[in-house]
């Protein structure tokens, strides 16, 4: 969620956006330093500013971070019911461990693996639900660019959009790929 | 009565009495074990044997508490020194199960969490019962290696479960669950899945060190010949029910209950002479079970009473016995025909152990 | 014994044992009340859009410009909109709308992806190599976005949406077609078919394509409520169906400037995809929970 | 004498660490040179440990993997060599049993369908007749009617072993490859589907390739045994024979590894240290050397060939004495 809100700020900061951003500013807005407006506004100390933009981002963000929880979850508990009928769970339990210890430990660290598979393809879950959040809350966003363009047929814009949107989708995936060699071990037996 | 059986031991480590276990499946109710007696004796290792589905691993399951939904313990008695696990909290089970009892499985590769290393496994598992931290029980852990003969302690304990041979693995496993001495090893087909010169390695050290802990094993099994080599006792199993009960030597040389006789008549032998026995018809479905004894439909000497009532243990001899009306007070036993035909009467025929001995 | 009664036999113990095993899996199906539940809104939902239109009560297009903007109320359950349409019939509509991108689309984008994965999968090597790039391709865009840029580029048309969606849901099948190949291949029972002197073609589409079908058919009724959720979503945003259709997203879309003052010209259209993605959502899930052996074990 | 099957010099090198423009780093020598002879009516088996190879030429033989090198000759040819629709015809001579019967046979299909299978591959049988023949032979190998329309899933593991002898036979091939019958089933079924094969093989004149690692099924069925370590050959003898007298330090450890069913007679016994080594790296010279209480220098230098003492033939330097 946190990376969702810089990618929010991160369209922010596109040019060509500029009118939308001052009309959304009502508060003085503060310096440009990042570009990121929470960001900036702490730097300033300017706390109202802060303020109005953690309130105008808690709601498109909670409702991002909601849709892609959901995904989340349910792939976590289907390869947690399948680590669950796994041997070795069994002989965790024979050697005593506590139940707690059995799923938080010996489980879970098992079953993440699939699910950090997931949270890659989530991220591009988020891309795509953010062109939806971004029109419905209307906020100036990538997202919500991308719509615009897309709408009026502006084509420059529509490659622009969609190649960095597959490509923070790509590094992503990037990303996950390398997590997931830390959390497996056989990665290098099976690997890809 | 069966309590004849729980009197051959002086002071049994383990006593399953009357233990009934039901599984409740979209099918029906499955009647998995259907009042198993088995007692073990202290430093004693007891073979558990019967074909698949007889209620052999759920009886070890059982032991240890470990059986969950379907799965229900319905009814009976498993006194650990004297203390019935059955009525214990989950909380002073944990107390038992690692230190007092613990279990090596069939698949050591899939035994052992893929995600940790051998020495972190093996560390835990000392951990939780000597309340140590975990950077001193990975030196011992190695120390642990080394007893189980593993060539490279110190490699194997940074090694993951993938890495290792199934061999290995198996030794790894036996490390971790004997590192907290415990007193009873359950050991759950723990060779059926290796090489025949692996297996004699690995009942070997497993022996071994269990006799150096002085420790009592219940070792479950389908191999006839495992038992033979490595069990002083073994409690013969069929459809959810101990049907023979005795010490090695009695019942593989002098088999009483017919289900126990067909098993070893059905061995392919050195004699090779003709067909093979055959016990006719097969296993029943558990959650319809035939009446009374469970194997009468299949029986030779199968009476009509036999559909009525489940037979007890009774007495053959002093320490012997099976649950066959053939053994009630005043009837002669099983016929001692066949009795030639069985293998290890074949095996024991002087030419054939005596090339044997000369070549080692 | 000739071959007649021999066939009429033959129904009997066929008949009997597909019974066995359409009964064993209804009662494990059963047991699962949320799919059940799901069932029963998925029921519904078909019957509405196959009948639903027969029975609305008012025209879903043309509205009485005296009647716009009323709340609920006994001649109007669901109110009306700004142009005095009836909101009910134009749910009730709506639902044959989405129903019918559901469908084809699951139809296109699951058979597409099935033979795709499931060539690559078994033949492995450099046709493996090959599709897949192709698909990683297509797995580079994020499923609406790609949606969008079809649909933008072909012109926003429900015809075109249907072919967007379906273009951006396919590789999800494919993959998960090939991932079964894979490992339907080394089973010993393929290898006993080629022991028979099988040819590539004949193992491919009698022996290893069927046992692919069932994680597809999980995945794809779970995703039906994507589809329409992503159709809705096309619409919302303009790029879908073109008002007036009576589609649930168009619905939500010009309901939105009423939202404050007359919150039932976007609630009830919600509502109506809230409710049908869930159905498919809740049976997807009891049906992974009965068919995936890997669950049940 | 006619020979119903002659390997000679039988490869199969698996290529590893390759990728597709990159060459293999390396090979596991899975199969490495391996020859032998079977004659019609005979039953030879094939016994090693787990990853010795003896899968792999199974698969080999039957061209389900095609081997590296070497040469398979039914009846004097080298179906090695048959292309295109002829390799088809090689399915028609030589069927095979696999080991798990659960795993088999195709779960969603019809034991009609898995039987006639082979019929209809190669265009065997009217579509009238189809049904006839397969009833007949699930009838042969002690199934009914009934089982017509059933599912694998319905069927206990020696049924299902039934099923899948049916399905191989429905060809009347000349020789089946029986790769672990037995060993996925209990005693009691197994000594049922031995005395079936047995039966069957009177029946139809069948000849027998068994591999297996159960030393004691395989002296009660077969006629000759040849011991596998490491992708080779290293004993070939009658089984009596070789079971009285190995020759081979790893065939006789092999024997003494089996348990004694006489708990009165626990023997001394040889038990081999370590695990088989990788065969990706076989030692030198003989590749049982590292495992062998017999192994000196000229055993590390030198590999030794498969020869001739008698009618047994023996890869040792040293061979054991009676």
């Amino acid at each position: 969620m946190i990376l969702k809100c810089l990618e929010h700020e991160l369209g922010v900061a596109r040019p060509g956006l500029k009118d939308e951003r001052a009309r959304a500013g009502r508060v003085i807005r503060p310096p440009q330093v990042t570009g990121f407006i929470t960001l900036d506004s702490i730097i300033a100390g300017n706390w109202e500013a802060f303020r109005s933009a953690v309130m105008h981002l808690i709601m498109p963000a909670f409702v991002l971070g909601y849709f892609s929880t959901a995904a989340i979850t349910r792939i976590t508990r289907s390869s947690m019911l399948d680590v669950l009928g796994q041997e070795y769970i069994e002989a965790a339990r024979v050697k005593g461990v506590k139940e707690r210890v059995v799923i938080y430990r010996h489980a879970l660290r098992n079953a993440m693996i699939p699910t950090v598979t997931i949270i890659g393809v989530t991220y591009g879950g988020l891309l795509e639900g953010s062109v939806l959040t971004e029109s419905i809350f209307s906020w100036p966003g990538l997202g919500r660019y991308a719509t615009s363009s897309f709408l009026f047929l502006d084509f420059p814009a529509v490659m622009g959009a969609t190649l960095l949107i597959a490509l923070t989708f790509s590094l992503a995936n990037l990303v996950v790929d390398i997590v997931y060699a830390f959390l497996n071990p056989r990665i290098g037996v099976e690997g890809i | 009565m069966a309590e004849q059986m729980f009197d051959t031991v002086s002071s049994p480590i383990l006593e399953v009495r009357d233990l009934f276990v039901n599984f409740y499946t979209y099918r029906g109710v499955v009647r998995a074990l259907n009042g198993v007696n088995l007692t073990i004796g202290r430093g004693e290792i007891v073979g558990l044997v019967g074909e698949t589905g007889c209620g052999k691993s759920v009886t070890a399951r059982s032991v240890l508490r470990l059986i969950r939904y379907p799965g229900k313990i319905e009814g009976g008695q498993i006194l650990f020194e004297g203390q019935d696990l059955l009525a214990l909290s989950e909380r002073e089970m944990r107390e038992f199960r690692g230190r007092q009892i613990s279990m090596i499985m069939q698949e050591p590769k899939v035994s052992l969490n893929p995600a940790f290393t051998i020495g972190a496994q093996i560390a835990e598992s000392i951990a939780i019962h000597d309340y140590k931290p975990l950077d001193d029980a990975q030196t011992e852990a190695i120390e642990i290696l080394r007893t189980v003969r593993i060539a490279d302690p110190e490699q194997v304990a940074h090694q993951y479960p993938h890495e290792l041979s199934g061999g290995m693995a198996q030794r790894a496993m036996l490390a971790m669950m004997l590192a907290p001495r415990p007193k009873l090893l359950i050991a759950d087909e723990p060779t059926s899945a290796l090489d025949v010169t692996i297996q004699a390695q690995i009942l070997n050290l497993m022996t071994e060190l269990v006799e150096q802990i002085e420790a009592s094993i219940l070792l479950i099994t389908h191999d006839l010949g495992v038992v033979a080599e490595t069990c002083d006792k073994v409690a013969v199993m069929y459809a959810g029910n101990v049907v023979e009960y005795g010490t090695t030597e009695e019942v593989l040389t002098n088999p009483a209950h017919p289900y126990t006789r067909g098993l070893l008549r059905a061995l392919p032998n050195l004699a090779r002479q003709g067909p093979l026995y055959t016990i006719r018809g097969s296993v029943p479905d558990l959650v319809d079970p035939p009446a009374g004894c469970r194997f009468h439909p299949r029986c030779e000497y199968a009476m009509s009473e036999c559909a009525v009532e489940r037979p007890d243990l009774l007495t053959v001899k002093q320490g012997h016995f099976a649950a066959c009306v053939l053994y009630e007070e005043g009837r002669d036993g099983i016929p001692d025909a066949a009795h030639d035909e069985l293998p290890a009467n074949v095996w024991a025929n002087p030419d054939a152990s005596a090339t044997v001995g000369e070549q080692s | 014994m000739s071959v007649a009664t021999g066939w009429v036999k033959d129904f009997q113990h066929r008949y009997k044992s597909q019974l066995e095993s359409a009964l064993y899996f209804w009662s494990y199906l059963r047991r699962n009340t949320l799919s059940v539940i799901g069932i029963l809104v998925i029921f519904v939902f078909i019957l509405v859009a196959a009948f639903g239109p027969y029975f609305a009560p008012y025209n879903p297009v043309k509205g009485e410009t005296s009647d716009r903007l009323q709340g609920p109320s006994a001649e109007h359950w669901f109110g009306t909109d700004q142009l005095g349409r009836d909101i009910f019939s134009r749910v009730i509509h709506g639902a044959r709308v989405s129903l019918r991108i559901a469908m084809i689309v699951a139809v296109i984008a699951g058979t597409v992806g099935t033979v795709v994965g499931v060539t690559s999968g078994y033949f492995g090597a450099l046709v493996d190599d090959l599709l897949m790039r192709v698909t990683d391709m297509f797995f580079a865009f994020p499923k609406l976005v790609l949606a969008m840029a079809v649909a933008a580029a072909l012109g926003p048309d429900l015809e075109n949406v249907i072919f967007a969606i379906a273009i951006a849901s396919w590789p999800v099948y494919a993959r998960l077609a090939r991932g079964e190949a894979l490992a339907v291949r080394e089973e010993d029972y393929i290898e006993a078919i080629r022991a028979l002197g099988a040819g590539r073609m004949r193992i491919l589409f009698l022996h290893v394509l069927p046992m692919c079908i069932t994680p597809i058919i999980i995945q794809v009724t779970l995703d039906m409520g994507f589809i329409i959720l992503t159709a809705a979503g096309l619409g919302f945003i303009g790029f879908g169906a073109q008002p007036p259709t009576p589609e649930w997203g168009i619905m939500i879309a010009e309901g939105r400037n009423f939202i404050t003052s007359q919150w039932w010209l976007s609630t009830f259209p919600g509502l109506a995809i809230l409710v049908t993605v869930l159905g498919f959502n809740l049976l997807g899930d009891g049906l992974r929970d009965v068919l995936d052996p890997r669950l049940t074990r | 004498m006619s020979r119903l099957l002659q390997v000679r010099n039988l490869k199969k090198h698996f290529p590893i660490g390759g990728g597709l423009f990159r060459d293999p780093t390396d090979f596991v020598k899975a199969v490495d040179g391996v020859s032998f002879d079977i004659e019609p009516g005979e039953v030879f088996g094939v016994v090693g440990e787990s990853g010795c190879g003896k899968t792999t030429l199974a698969r080999s033989l039957l061209r389900l993997i095609e081997p590296t090198g070497g040469s398979v000759s039914l009846n004097g040819d080298n179906i090695l060599e048959w292309q295109g629709s002829d390799k088809k015809r090689i399915y028609r001579h030589m069927q095979i049993v696999f080991q798990d019967p659960y795993s088999s046979l195709h779960p969603r299909k019809l034991v009609k369908d898995i039987v006639s299978e082979g019929l209809v591959i190669h265009g065997l049988a009217e579509r009238s007749e189809v049904r006839e023949r397969v009833l007949d032979m699930l009838q042969r190998v002690g199934l009914n009617e009934e089982h017509l329309f059933r599912y694998p899933h319905e069927f206990s593991g020696g049924q299902r072993q039934r099923i899948a002898l049916a399905r191989a036979l429905v060809l009347h091939p000349q020789l089946i490859l029986l790769d672990e019958p037995t060993s996925a089933l209990d005693v009691s079924v197994q000594s049922k589907i031995l005395n079936l094969l047995v039966e069957l093989k009177e029946e139809f004149g069948l000849t027998y390739l068994i591999i297996s690692h159960d030393l004691s099924v395989m002296q009660y069925v077969c006629d000759r045994i040849g011991v596998m370590y490491l992708g080779k050959l290293v004993e070939v003898g009658q089984t009596e024979d070789l079971f009285a007298v190995p020759k081979h330090p790893y065939t006789k450890s092999l024997i003494d590894s089996i348990p004694s069913l006489d708990p009165r007679v626990r023997r001394e016994r040889i038990i081999l240290e370590g695990d088989v080594p990788s065969p990706i790296n076989p030692p030198s010279g003989c590749s049982f050397r590292t495992r062998c209480p017999y192994a000196d220098k000229h055993c590390t230098e030198v590999e030794p060939p498969l020869e001739a003492i008698r009618d047994r033939w023996v890869a040792c330097h040293y061979p054991l004495e009676e």
